[in-house]
């Protein structure tokens, strides 16, 4: 084989790769317009009127969902299963934007944790690697993280729409959630990071409730609402 | 001077004959660039000082005065953008963009703040180009007739979409900035109409997201942060207001604090 | 003078500006040292017992300010005055700090703004760049700036001291102060920055006038107190 | 010694001392995992229901400390003890955090500062550097600011469990150890730099003293307390 | 119209801007591509063989052109004529690269400098901007700069090839350009940078006529040559 | 699932990899050591004396291989075979450098480029990632161009050990490679800039030819040599 | 004064800095067009047919230099004398390639270094910083610095141009000059780089004399030429 | 005035108490490492300024006196390391090693340029510590007897391994300046030596690779190009010196050639 057709069949190699790219970036890109879509439904909840009407804006998210699962159904089928993290960079940031609203959707609806189990229903995608895409942990525990981070301003907003009892709650899920992280040898940097972040968001939800409780708010609101 | 050094130069070579074919063509182009470049930065400046002389809206009880003030600097600022559509008057306005692309960000800055304090609404690209409508009465400085165009003629100066969006993301910093100030001079509901406003633009920056020009997504933390500042601000005034009933009551200065309620205003 | 001669001439040069940078950094940590002590004398204002005798504690802050003009009046003769600002930087944060405790001793005196003319007394400096080592203008501002938020502290002191006037006139001082500001068109970055802080201080004052008056607080100490 | 006989003897240098570090890296692993746990356990007291036993919550902290103890014992045989500062980066981080949690259980206790001599005690090493493994005196120092961060959240938080007291003698405590760091001449960037987060806690702490002085709520506990 | 109105009209623009740019990226790969064939072509006469058809080359090269004209031609369809600049970073490169090469070509067939007009006529594309897509004179000039590079390179292999008259003629080539150069009051800084770095060539290409020079080679040619 | 159990699940993904990742990057650091021995032995052909042994040193740096290959053995079973990109980073520098030595090894020996199943072989590794851990593409060019440079390197030194006749063969070899690299289409970042800098090499030794040729000593030993 | 007068007052002082910096940057561009076109009239002297008007060269050389005296004589009137280290950064290059041009003409014209005092004449600046606008030391050195490497490019082109006794006259004041830099301790880096610089220029002119020694060339014109 | 100062601070406090003690121990550490900043500094001078006079040997004849007069100076250096081995008298060399160790590698820097110049070797660490041992003659300073040492006091300074590669690293750069020096001044012989030592040491760098400190890995980019340049140098001097024989018969001034080639030099 001469240096020229080492060369040519090279050139095969490199050029296939760059299709499948190509392609990936289609689909992430899709991804990541539905992604804002769906975040655009959900912030309306810090609006004062937002309040209200939380069930039905969840239910918009999940009709949302459908458009991701069928775009996760194509992407599994642009590149080689077993060549998962050689393209990892290109659908993990939308992966973890993902998670943090199928997070914030199932906080909404039950003010619980979502599991991984569900985010990868949510996404029509696996949860162990061996049975195809799935999601990976370290990105399924980032979108939980940046759902902390938008309790934090929930609960800010919620005392200014009115609603004392939620802060409350908020700071009790927060709380739980934050011993769970403890529980983590985390040595991932992105994820440490993100995580460091998480001690602020604590903090000041606890200074919301106690902003209420000094006034005498915090009472008020557990005696009447009682949920 | 640069006579002699053309003496020095074979003026009978054809490279020499293009180079300076091309020496006109380059400086030519760098000229207006510089001249451009130099409008701009006035615009920045006098925009920018319409924003400070903005931000007293809070703290002086006659604002319509300011607004007016303001509204004079910022004929001024379009008239330099007049300028700028003189000199780009045939000219493909994309090459000398980056010339005059801060200038034009800072008055729409300034343009949106001034209707926002006006009208409480978020000005849009067409009201903001509809102002940048220019009549040249007199076309005397090229061709002897009207040979341009017939009449009095018209110029226009198009800001970009991106440069919209770029100048109204400043716009929130500004926007947190009155925010503080209100709080700060005792006004109790501005702070919860910025905070509408603000949380609107804000969603409306995170559904374009990192689809529109670097620069933009550049500047969506810097936003997020100042919603965070107006909405802990509004929280702060809320929980505040949540005690005035009730302290009223169990305290001894009932009729002083009611006095104080009426005024309407703290202070 | 011959290519030899010419370049030990040079090499002289070359020594004598590092020999000076040497110098000037050695007082300036001494000035530093100085500001530090002065900060803890005035510091205790803030504490419940420590309202009662601030005349005392400016008397202190005051003499203290002696050691701070020795070290000033070395700092001029280590270079040539008119290279100020060939080596301004070595002098900048200290002057800053300067500046903010003599603005604050003379607002614990007197409630009224330091000007630049003062502050230049207190620290044997001169006001005019041609008169010699001057104060320059935006360390000057810095220094004010840094004031505005020791008051914005003491403002919250007070009331826990059962001092409910001093807010009032902290608050009146304050906005003052941020009209003053106002005025300027700063482009500095760094001063700008500072500046902004200011927003807050006012903003913190503000809320502490605000708890006063719906507790009737604040008018009453007026008619008491009319210091 | 030829050229090439004195890098392969360089290098022998240079392979031991990897194998030390690989050595003390791996101590140092459980050693924050430990300081983990410890952490969560002492982390309740935030908890309105944690403000009940915090004697129990002691005792645990102080039962994992055994286990650091026998880490700490370790990692004195890990390298040649008088390189101590060779290999300090190491242990650096976590011996501040032990040292944090030491004296966060100390503070809990008795309300008092613990000593440079109770924590080394605590975590069984040397307080003078001549003796063998010692606690660095910046790292003391380090962890006490921790401490003070912790406690301008605990003011917030007893506040919210309804522990009126607390806050102010925090604050004075606060404000004893603020005076405190005021005596020293810190020049060391990463401790300076903490010392300056001081100044927020201090502030902080002194809002919510403000927060229950306004409401009379302070002077109320006081007459009633009195500890 | 509502905010929300107005940033959905407004990604409208940036959603048309993003698939214009996309499409002009494909041809200008191509291009690039094409680019890339044309140097192989070219490259060929700095080896020793390539001296003796250069004028074959050339011819290929003019061939290959032809490819480059039809995707020019599309490349022109792609975007509104008046937004020449507005997507000028996509081609500007590849036009460099490609006046570079029609330069090359040129220069080999006649000894001459290509001038704008016949470099446009080559790409079948327009010298004044009024007329259409355009060949802007930045680019024209950084491709001659790449050329003079080139020709540096050249010189060395002449020599090396055994014709010693090429290097002198040049070096007077070359003498001229930098003196043409010289006239130009450049700004921008990419051109500025290439600019810096015809000294090298000048320098280099002045070597090469020293060292045939100084061996009588450079004599010896130029009563044979005479051309 | 308790958040708490969720966690300590989660836990045990995350320790797992870790031990991956410390697994492998233990075998890389011997493979590092064997490279750079291997390096060492080849270096010294660039010694004046080394010209002579050229044999004899190649044959030592495949006995060196030998080594390579236990541990490339040992690689392949520290991961799962399907997350060779997942860990990719750890070896492709290494990847890289063996490369490089081995296409120097094989040049050395029959002046010819090493194809990538040579290199597969010497490594003991596969072509194919299908069938196993294997030379991507990408590591197998980045390798060849760090030869590349290396030549250009002994370009120059032969010429210092009188060895005229090599220059001009490493210089046809090396115009070879740049025309493959020229038919690739590369995008990737990394391998795009080291390919640029075999622009420098190319010109560097076309220099010596250059030099060599000028003084007549090309022609001198291809009369000589005729290999 | 009111705190609005004082703010006001201190307005002006802020904008006056910016409009000396737009004042100065006019100037400081007139004068590099102007060095510009000196270096053009200088730049023929390399060339074959330069050699003979030498004196004419920088007669027309020195003519253009009362265009740089009377914009030197602006710039002085643009800022405060006394601060010049303030703006030193805006002129220090002009200054630098001025000194070049000043030090190329002197050495063309009687073979010597030209001192700071010529080129302060020269450029109607002062020497010493106390009697006002100065030519500033390291700033002298940079400018001698790029004339020897001019000086190197002139004895290679004097050769082609058939002048053997130049080369060696050049090498003789390039080593004075290298023995004079040696004698600084320059710590400063811009300046020891270009210095590092020199000893290139001074091996280039010594391979120049070497080339003709060999070919007893340079004796040869020392005996004709003895100027 | 520390005394005004504590005069505010409750000095019953048991807090500043303990933090009076942290004062004087924080002190004291602080004080020395200043002191070992500014004797390291004055190494590094010294030490550089000894690196500029041993350049000057390729420029003159007798360059004996240059070595002897650099010898000088670094003993000067030595007294002042003496002067950090007093201060780290009981101390854990490593806590203060940053204070002193940009010193310690610019002193390896030049003691082994010293070495290389006139031995031509690369001189190893235990030769560059044999020299760094230090005698005090009486005790005095410290307790009346003799009570620390019996007799004359001996005290050593240890470079570190890392310190003396370090060191040896930047050592290439002289060599390399060195070399073009040699060039310049017509010296055949000195750029070829330079090469092979040069060589060594690169492979010596390249065998010890990533596994050093990594200032260490840093420097190895600007040592492969030092090592280029002096490769180069000595190319060129070869390709050069190959015309002399042929040149010679060729040329009509054989016997000038002749003569400047028995003169052992050029120029
Ligand atoms: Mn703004
Ligand atoms: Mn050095």
């Amino acid at each position: 084989m001469s240096v020229t057709e080492m060369f040519s069949y090279i050139q095969g190699f490199l050029s296939a790769e760059q299709d499948i790219r190509e392609d990936i970036r289609k689909v992430v890109q899709i991804l990541e317009q539905t992604a804002r879509e769906i975040l655009t439904v959900l912030q309306s909840v810090h609006q004062p009127s937002g309040f209200k009407d939380i069930p039905s804006k969840c239910q918009k998210a999940r009709e949302l969902f459908c458009t991701v699962r069928t775009k996760t159904g194509e992407l599994k089928t642009k590149f080689p299963a077993e060549q998962y993290y050689r393209y990892h960079e290109h659908w993990r940031f939308v992966l973890q934007r993902l998670t943090f609203l199928a997070a914030f959707v199932v906080y909404l609806e039950t003010e619980s944790l979502v599991t991984r189990e569900e985010v990868a229903k949510i996404l029509d995608i696996e949860v162990d690697r061996e049975k195809g895409f799935h999601l990976d942990i370290e990105d399924y525990l980032a979108g939980v993280l940046i759902m902390a981070s938008e309790l934090s301003r929930l609960a800010v907003n919620s005392v200014t729409s009115g609603d004392y009892g939620r802060p409350l709650r908020i700071s009790n899920f927060i709380n739980e959630l934050d011993s769970g992280f403890r529980l983590l040898n985390l040595k991932n940097d992105p994820l440490r990071k993100r995580y460091d972040g998480l001690k602020y968001d604590v903090k000041k939800i606890e200074e919301v409730v106690y902003d209420l409780s000094i006034r005498g708010l915090a009472k008020e609101q557990e005696t009447e609402g009682d949920k | 001077a640069g006579q002699k050094a053309d003496d020095c130069v074979n003026s009978d070579s054809p490279v020499i004959g293009a180079f300076k074919v091309f020496q006109r063509e380059l400086d030519t182009k760098h000229d207006k660039h510089e001249r451009l470049v130099k409008i701009s930065r006035d615009v920045t400046i006098e925009s920018k000082r319409t924003i400070f002389l903005l931000h007293r809206v809070t703290s002086v009880p006659d604002f319509e005065n300011i607004l007016n003030d303001a509204d004079v600097k910022l004929d001024g600022v379009r008239q330099k953008i007049g300028q700028i559509a003189e000199e780009l008057r045939g000219e493909d306005l994309h090459q000398f963009h980056r010339a005059f692309t801060p200038g034009i960000q800072e008055y729409v800055e300034a343009v949106s703040f001034h209707h926002f304090i006006r009208h409480r609404k978020l000005i849009s690209l067409e009201e903001i180009n509809a102002r940048l409508v220019f009549m040249k009465e007199d076309q005397t400085t090229k061709g002897g007739g009207e040979d341009v165009c017939a009449g009095p003629c018209v110029l226009t100066f198009q800001v970009t979409p991106t440069d919209y969006l770029l100048g109204v993301a400043d716009l929130t910093g500004e926007l947190m900035r009155m925010c503080i100030s209100s709080v700060g001079n005792g006004d109790m509901d501005t702070p919860f109409e910025l905070s509408g406003f603000l949380r609107e633009i804000h969603d409306g920056f995170s559904y374009i997201g990192n689809t529109g020009p670097y620069e933009v997504s550049k500047k969506l933390h810097t936003l997020r942060q100042s919603l965070g500042k107006v909405e802990d601000a509004c929280y702060a005034l809320r929980v505040r207001g949540s005690e005035i009933p009730k302290h009223m009551l169990a305290d001894v200065f009932t009729s002083r604090a009611a006095h104080l309620e009426t005024d309407d205003g703290i202070a």
